[in-house]
This record gives C-alpha cells, structure tokens and sequence, in this order.
C-alpha cells in the first residue's frame, strides 16, 4: 500500500481522464440535499457535502432491477421462458463515498455471497465497481460509526482513501483496483514519509469528533427470546410512534430485503425486483390472509432485532449497522436506533429492565 | 375528476365520461371516435399516463 | 413554548389522576433537533416527558385510529380537524376523547432549515419574545425569524386554534383571515403553467421519490386495512420507481383525500427527500371550497362532499 | 456464476383435480431440456417456487417422489393470484420451476427408526413424498415401522385418494386416514380430528421414534400436547413451516424466524429447534 499526494486540480483533471474507463458516481447537490448521481461530462463530485439522504447502494442494488425478461409472444421458439436480460457491467467508480457507507457492503454481502447461491447482479455490480473514499473529518451529530464496527477514517471496504489535506488529498492507494484508477488518472505524485503518519493522525482527530456512540459489547450474550420477549420493557413503547413507512430501511445503506414482481409490457414479460421493507404489513403477509407479524410492534422488533442480534448471532462479524445515523436523521417519527441498540445492550432479563439514554 | 389531472398536466380532452348502456353500440362507437379525434387533435404529444417497458433498471 | 409545556402537564396528570382517560398522546423531545417524538403516557410520571414547540409536526391524529381507550390527545387546529373526520368517519368515538387544545403558532420546515444551514443542525433554540429561530451546528450558527421558516401549510393556515376541544392550554390566537393568508398562490401559480408545463413539474416534483411511503403513512386519512398500492388482485398499480406508477401513486392517493385533507402538512414533513406532496392534496382543497363551500373536519356531523351525492353537484356527467 | 432466479422451463403435462370442491389440483411437469431434471435432484420434504413468466412466483412443496423419475408434481390450492392463474391453466402450457429449495426431512437421521407420519389438510404434499420414498423397495427395509395418520375434513377432501386405498392395504405400512365428519354409510375409515387418531394409533414415543408433523395451526396445535402424552422428545417432533417468501434462497429477507430463514434453513425443523426461534409462522 502507498500513500499519494493528489493537488485538487489534478484531481479535477484526474477524472476527466477516467471518464473514457469509468462511469463516474458522485455526490451533487440537487433541491435541498445531496445525492449520489452519475457525474455528466464535465460535471466534478461535490467533496464538501453533507451526507447523502439516501445511501450510495443503488448504485451496486438499483431500487427497481430488472432480473429476468422473456417473450409472450407465442410465435417465438423461447416463449415463456424466463432468461437473464443482456447487460453490462460497465466499471463504475463512486468517488467521495464516505467510510461507513462503503462498510455497508461488506456487510450486505454476507447475504448476497453465500456459499450456497450468489446473487448475480449484485456481485457482478459489486466487482465493477472501484470504491473512492473520502475520510470524514466532519462527523454529523447523529454519527455513530465508531462505536458500530465502522470509522471516519475506516478503509476495509475501500479501494483508495482520501484525507482531504487543504490544496490537496492525501490518497492511501489500498487495492488492485484502486491503483488501476490511480494510474488511470495520472495520479502518481509520492506523497513522502510523513503522509502515513499524517493520515493516522487526522483520523484520530476524527475519531475523537465524534460525540454518539453506541453500547454492543453485550449484544451477542443477551438470550435472543429474552431480547424477543421485552415487550413491555421496549418493544411496545418504542414501536408506538411508528408508522410503518419504509424510510428507515430505505436509506439505509444495509438494508437489503427485496420484493420480486412480474410486469407485462406489449409481449414481453419482466421480472423486476424491488427494496422491499420489514416495516410493511404486506411483507409477511401469507396468501390465506395470516400474517405472523402483523402488528406494528411485530415488524418494528423485526427491524431492530435483524440489526442488532439475528445478524449479530448469524454471522459473528457485529451489528448490521454502520452508524452513518441517516434512519436517526430522516425517521419522520425520531425512532432512533441507538436508543434502541444500547437498550437491548442493557436489558436484564431479571428485572425485565434496561437502562434508557438519550443518545 | 378531472381537475386532479388536468392540474398535473393531462389536458381535459384526455379524459371522458360517458353513460353507455350495453345496448347502445352505435352511441359507443360515436363516443370512442370523438375521444379519439379529441386526443389527436391536442397540441401535446407527449404520451401521459402511458407505461410501457417499466423504466427500471 | 413552556407556558404550553406546562399546561400539557398539568391537564394531563390530572385527567391521569382523576381516571378520566387511560392514556395522554402527546410529544417528548426528540433525540435529534427540529424531530419530536409522538409519544402516549399512562402514568404521572410519564407525563413529565411532554414537551411543545415548534418542531411537534406530525399529526397525532394518525395515532387514535380504532384505537378502544379513553384518550386524552393534545390538538392543534389541524390536529383537532382530523380528530373531527376520524370521529365522522367512525374510526374514534368523540366521547372517548379528551382534547387538549393547543392555539397553535405555526411549526417551523425542517427541509428549509437543512437547506439553509452551512452544515449539520446540532441544535435548534426558540426564542418566543424575539420570534426567532437559531440553528448551530460545526462551525455556524443562523438566526432566523420564525414566521421565514414555517412549514408553508402553517403559514397560510386560517384555522390555527382547535375546531374541537374540551380545554385550551392557553387563550386562542388570532386567526389569519383567507385574504391575509392566501392559501391558494401555489395552486394558481401552477393551474397557470401549459398542459405540458404542468406535466414537467409534476414530473420533477416526483423525481426523488423512492416510495417510502412516508407521507401515506404519516397521514391521518390513510387508514385504510390494505392500500391499493398494496393489493395485488387485481393489482392496480406496478411496484417498482417507475415514473408513471409512481404518478399514478401520488395521483390516486390525493384523490382518496379530497375533501378530507386539513393540509396539516404531515405528509410534507415526514417526506425525507423534500417532495412537496401538498402540490396534489392543495388543488383538491381548493376544489372542495370552491365548488362545494366545504372544509373538511369543522364539525363531527357532516360527510365530506365526495361521499354523498346531491342533485345540484356541480359535475354535469353524473346527472 | 449460477444464476439462482432462472427457473427450468417445465411443460404442464398433466393436470387431476383433487378434492370435491376443486379447491386442490396436482400438476404434473415434465422438464423440456431432460438434463435439467438432473439439475432438480431433491429430497423428499423440500419445496420449489412455482414460476408464472409475466405473473410471479409461488413456493410449494414438491409432491412427487425423489424415486419417480421423469416428471414432478405439485399439489397446489387455490388461494392468490398466482394459484389462481395456475389453476386456470391447461395440460400444455409452457411455465417454470426452480429450486429444489431448503432442507428436507432428516432421512440420514431416521434410518432405522420407527417413523410417524402426521398430516392434515393439504398439507400431505411432501408427506407423500415422503411415503413414496420410504415405501421404494430399495428403501423400505432402512426404516422400522412406519404409520401414517392422515386427516382431511371429509372423504372429497382427501388427497391422492387412489394411493390411499393401496398404502391401506399394505402390511408394511400402519396407515390410519380419518375425516372429521361424514355421513357416507360406505366410509371404511376413522371418524375423528387427527389430535384424537393419534392418541388412540401413535405408538409410544420411544427413543427410535420420531414423528413427521405437517398440517394446519390448529391441528399442530392439539396434536403435540398429545404427542408430549406419548413420550415424544422436542427433537424427535418434526415440523416443516411455511411463510410468505420470494427468492426461496434466503436473500429476500421475509420469510426469517429469528435468525433462520424458513426457505434456507428450513422449512424443516425440530420443535426442538422452534422453541428457541420467535413464533412468527
């Protein structure tokens, strides 16, 4: 691994040389907030944004994709049988992407790479894709990525990490992949021996900026049934104000629960996929009208307790969460899972009681 | 009715309402030609309301 | 606000006290700023977590559907009007209700407030004497007078003092009248735009969506058991962010709320990508008025136009 | 890399009408490429999703037998959008199939075992699978004494009505059918809800028996207090569930019971195994 210097003009020329590889992703700001968008020519990413409201997965996991097409013309030898749409995976950069966001997808991967079945489209997504993180010297006040596995400066799941340094970024080139789009971008200046140090250094700063954290050092112990159970202590109080809306798993950049549906166009047929969330009533609901969650208290536990103990249990790798805090941000309704998360940390089955903090 | 979608854009021509008793076929027909002629006549041609491949990804 | 606060209290411990009700819907700080927390208490000491401000936004009518309790609910004007069509609707009965009244001042927009800040809202303060409003975060902080950032339902709003309650926590304010308030600039703005403009704007106004369905579901009116975004025989509309079944969503969900909405802005407020969704629910308000003198929600007896038909309605193609 | 959304393209080669009231009909497919029904190795108790191209998915449980070579079967009820367009369909038609899915009944494990077999309803279809594959000559002599108890709510509700009769008639196989009611004079067998049979023909739960447990809530219900009765451990009770599901490899995220997914993991499970998940089936 190195450490470049990169000049922020030549960064600027740096991506327009990418543009003949790469399609570019990066944050814009549009009407009131900043979204990952597909950079037009010319068009730079926006470095000084505050996180996006909704998370950078579309671009590995489209909201709606389209899996499989097939002819209902009756004339055609292949009618009525589904196959794999044409497409290509084109490589993509998504520049400026912040730390926790791009530890999310080591985490959705778990679902997606599994030993028994892949999932096609998103693996290939995935690996089409060069990760370019921005280290996050500005946490939000609802941040809490420290404390969940994550960090402002954490580079597990990034191909380069950049440090913004004044007149320029300090690039730790991590992958095969990042030092492709390096050297694709003429990227290549020694950033010196300090640059290492320099690094560790802003990311302390960082690290100590950040002012919310979350309790889970005792997540994996706790009874899942006890958790499951403490109806009274939390389930039914913290689920009273939601309204069963889809933000929170929406932005989030870790929820990966999808709907498949079928579509019809002239004489085509289309299986689409769809986010889909927990949140909904229809999400579980059987054919025969049952519905084994459905009440509001049911799918709020369904939330919370996937994130903060079935994943915990299942994969032995942490919380499903990375604390980018945009469910806490854009909740209609303040629903905020670090009060949550620490209230499961601290519940004692005992006295059915756990200890509530404001966050 | 038709304020809703005349406000979003769909022009009034768009959108008829008819009684039409199953009986009446000629009076179905006249109906269906003028909608037609009213459609095509609009300055629009801008397909509102028409989904055909779903735009996904 | 913490005359109003205090009041809340005060009224609610008693009626928990007295056992008058079984529970009090209210607010309690939220965790983040400009974001309180729709929250019920059952004991005295419950009650010590109710707080009002300018930043109680969500409707809390959306909380007593079907609901079998004795409740006691804190109600502003708009709040207090869907209470009303609940109680015409069937979905509440009004004598399980005790209503807290709340003459409200308006609540402030919590997208236009993330707009203006140079950065991430850490704080919000209130000063009541000055009417004004101070973000600060990392780095800045911003004054404003409030009456700049109000949610635009609350600043065009002429029915801010409760239609229906059984006590007031302060004296009623002074209602703006339509003249003062011109409730309907927005919708003339648009009704003047070409067919084709007006489609652009709709179109770019829905751009954003990711169907969430926040707004549906933070509205006091979409109660229905199964919505019919959500059935799927005959299923009337495509799942995915299509633009047209996303229009087609919007569209038709408006419609349900012709002649019911009381433009309380939940939908707006709870939208977490900023859609105006008021620019659909406004142009049915504003029909409702002109073509049958109707607000919905003033009284508990009377069924919005929509459900009931007359000979004189002003449609001709259903005579 | 396998693309686990493609079902194998299957033609309707056979369709028979189950029950009196036409609610249950069994679909019998055969592959159109033949090497795919190599691809569809299963076992009996695992379940496929039924594919409508332009209509959607549906998960059934395979009724056909790993030993009955050349086609599959389904028996499926009509309930939703997707069962109802199936049941609208005509011997011929062109649809798909993918899977096999999940786990299956513990066939390593109850080798040498009694087995019991407990169904109601329409729930029978991987039971039959399962009977199938246990009554295979190769197979038979692995097992101990196998009984069937099998319930339905009258005799025109029963399923595979004709197999019945001839796994009635055998020595090797103690099958008990009953109805809840009837008021045919000519009915042979038991009268009674399946909780009842079993108390009067289960056999004692001893440490070789283990009991296949497959039916409505309400007979799994009254069935297991009766079951407990009879000396059957929770790990010797086995259950297999059903929930809403779409991708049928555990990545949609619905169907999960706790941390299992009832597609993946299951939908086979101990009670043993369900009394450690949260009840959401």
């Amino acid at each position: 691994m190195k450490v470049i210097k990169i000049d922020k003009n030549e960064w600027a020329s740096g991506l327009e040389k990418l543009r003949s590889a790469y399609e570019l992703i990066g944050p814009v700001k549009e009407k009131f907030y900043h979204a990952f968008q597909p950079l037009e020519s010319g068009q730079q990413p926006d470095m000084d944004y505050i996180n996006t409201r909704v998370s950078p997965k579309y671009v590995i996991y489209p909201q709606s994709e389209l899996i499989l097409e097939c002819s209902l013309n009756e004339n055609d030898e292949d009618y009525k049988i589904y196959k794999e749409p044409e497409k290509e995976y084109t490589p993509k950069a998504i520049l400026g992407i912040r730390p926790c966001d791009a530890d999310s997808f080591s985490l959705v991967r778990r679902n997606f790479d599994t030993e028994e079945y892949k999932d096609p489209y998103w693996l290939r997504a995935y690996e089409a894709t060069t990760f370019v993180g921005l280290a996050c010297d500005q946490p939000c006040p609802t941040c809490f990525c420290s404390s969940a596995g994550s960090g402002p400066y954490s580079d597990s799941n990034l191909d380069i990490l950049l440090a913004d340094n004044g007149d320029h970024y300090l690039a730790r080139v991590l992958t095969e992949k990042g030092e492709k789009l390096a050297a694709a971008a003429g990227w290549s200046q020694d950033a010196g021996d300090e640059a290492d140090q320099q690094i560790d250094q802003k990311k302390q700063e960082a690290e100590s900026a950040i002012q919310s954290r979350v309790n889970t050092d005792k997540l994996a112990s706790q009874s899942l049934l006890d958790l499951y159970e403490a109806t009274d202590a939390i389930w039914e109080k913290e689920a009273f104000s939601c309204i069963n809306c889809g933000t929170c798993t929406f932005v989030c950049p870790t929820c990966w629960c999808f709907d498949v549906q079928d579509e019809v166009s002239g004489k085509k047929g289309y299986r689409i996929r769809n986010w889909d969330s927990c949140m909904y009533p229809l999400f579980t609901l059987h054919a025969s009208g049952h519905n084994p969650r459905g009440t509001k208290v049911d799918r709020l536990r369904q939330r919370f307790m996937h994130k903060l103990k079935y994943y915990v249990d299942k994969y032995e790798n942490g919380i499903q969460c990375t604390g980018c805090g945009r469910c806490v941000q854009l909740c209609p309704v303040n629903i905020d899972i670090r009060r949550i998360c620490n209230m499961l940390n601290s519940y004692d089955p005992e006295s059915c009681t756990c200890e509530v903090t404001a966050s | 009715m038709k304020n809703l979608l005349e406000h979003m854009g769909v022009e009034p021509e768009r959108l008829h309402f008819s009684w039409i008793s199953s009986a009446e076929s000629t009076k179905f027909v006249d109906v269906a030609t003028k909608v037609t002629e009213s459609v095509k006549s609009l300055e629009s041609k801008e397909k509102k309301f028409v989904k055909t491949k779903p735009k996904v990804a | 606000m913490k005359s109003y606060t205090d009041k809340i209290k005060e009224i609610a411990k008693r009626l928990l006290k007295e056992d008058k009700v079984d529970m009090v819907i209210g607010y309690r700080k939220g965790t983040v700023p400009l974001m309180h927390q729709p929250f019920f208490a059952t004991s005295e000491g419950e009650v010590d977590s109710f707080v009002w401000d300018s930043n109680c936004g969500l409707n809390l009518a959306n909380y007593i559907t079907d609901r079998k309790e004795r409740i006691g609910i804190v109600a502003t004007g708009c709040n207090s009007r869907n209470i009303a069509v609940h109680v015409v609707e069937g979905k509440i009965q009004r004598d399980q209700l005790y209503i807290i009244g709340i003459p409200c001042q308006g609540m402030v927009d919590r997208h236009k407030l993330a707009a203006m800040a140079e950065g991430n809202i850490a704080s919000v303060e209130e000063d009541e004497d000055k009417g004004t409003i101070t973000i600060s975060g990392q780095g800045f902080s911003k004054s404003v007078d409030k009456a700049e950032v109000l949610q635009e339902n609350c600043s065009i709003c002429v029915h801010r003092n409760p239609v229906l309650c059984d006590e007031l926590v302060a004296d009623e304010v002074t209602e703006q009248t339509r003249e003062q308030a011109d409730p309907y600039a927005r919708v003339r703005e648009i009704e003047a735009m070409s067919p084709d403009d007006k489609w652009a704007h709709f179109d770019d106004l829905l751009s954003d969506c990711i169907r969430c369905y926040a707004c549906r579901n933070a509205c006091p009116l979409c109660y229905c058991p199964q919505c019919f975004v959500d059935e799927s025989n005959p299923q009337w509309v495509g799942k995915s962010v299509d633009p047209t079944d996303i229009r087609t969503f919007h569209l038709l969900r408006a419609y349900h709320c012709a002649g019911r909405c009381t433009d309380c802005g939940a939908c707006v407020r709870s939208c977490p990508v900023g859609i105006n969704v008021r620019d659909f629910t406004k142009k049915l308000e504003k029909d409702c008025l002109e073509l049958y003198g109707w607000e919905a929600g003033l009284n508990t007896e009377q069924r919005p136009p929509l459900d009931t038909y007359k000979p004189e309605d002003p449609e001709d193609f259903i005579k | 890399m396998v693309n686990p959304y493609i079902p194998y393209p299957v033609r309707i080669d056979e369709i028979k009408t189950e029950t009196e009231d036409k609610s249950l009909k069994t679909f019998k497919f055969v592959f159109l490429n033949p090497e795919d029904e190599e691809k569809f190795a299963y076992r009996a108790g695992q379940f496929a999703e039924l594919s409508i191209p332009g209509l959607g998915e549906i998960p059934i449980g395979i009724a056909s037998s790993p030993v009955e070579k050349g086609f599959v079967k389904f028996t499926v009820f009509k309930t939703g959008k997707v069962t109802s367009y199936l049941h609208s369909m005509k011997e011929g038609d062109i649809m798909g199939i993918r899977g096999p899915l999940g786990n299956w009944y513990p066939w390593d494990l109850l080798e040498g075992k009694n087995v019991v077999i407990i169904g109601g309803g329409f729930a029978f279809t991987t039971l039959r699978s399962s009977i199938i594959y246990m009554l295979d000559p190769e197979n038979r002599k692995k097992f101990k004494d196998i009984h069937v108890i099998y319930g339905a709510r009258s005799p025109g509700m029963l399923l595979y009505k004709e197999e019945l009769e001839q796994w009635a008639a055998r020595d090797d196989l103690n099958m008990h059918i009953t109805v809840d009611g009837t008021d045919d004079p000519e009915w042979k067998h038991h009268t009674g809800f399946v909780p009842t049979i079993t108390e009067q023909e289960a056999p004692a739960g001893t440490e070789d028996t283990y009991a296949i447990v497959c039916g409505p809530p309400v007979m799994i219900k009254f069935t297991q207090p009766v079951l407990d009765k009879l000396g059957y451990t929770n790990d010797r009770i086995i259950m297999s569930l059903e929930n809403r599901m779409k991708c049928g490899i555990g990545m949609c995220g619905r169907c999960n019971i706790g941390k299992e997914f009832v597609c993946k993991d299951g939908p086979v499970f101990t009670l043993k195994q369900l009394n450690q998940t949260p009840k959401e089936y």
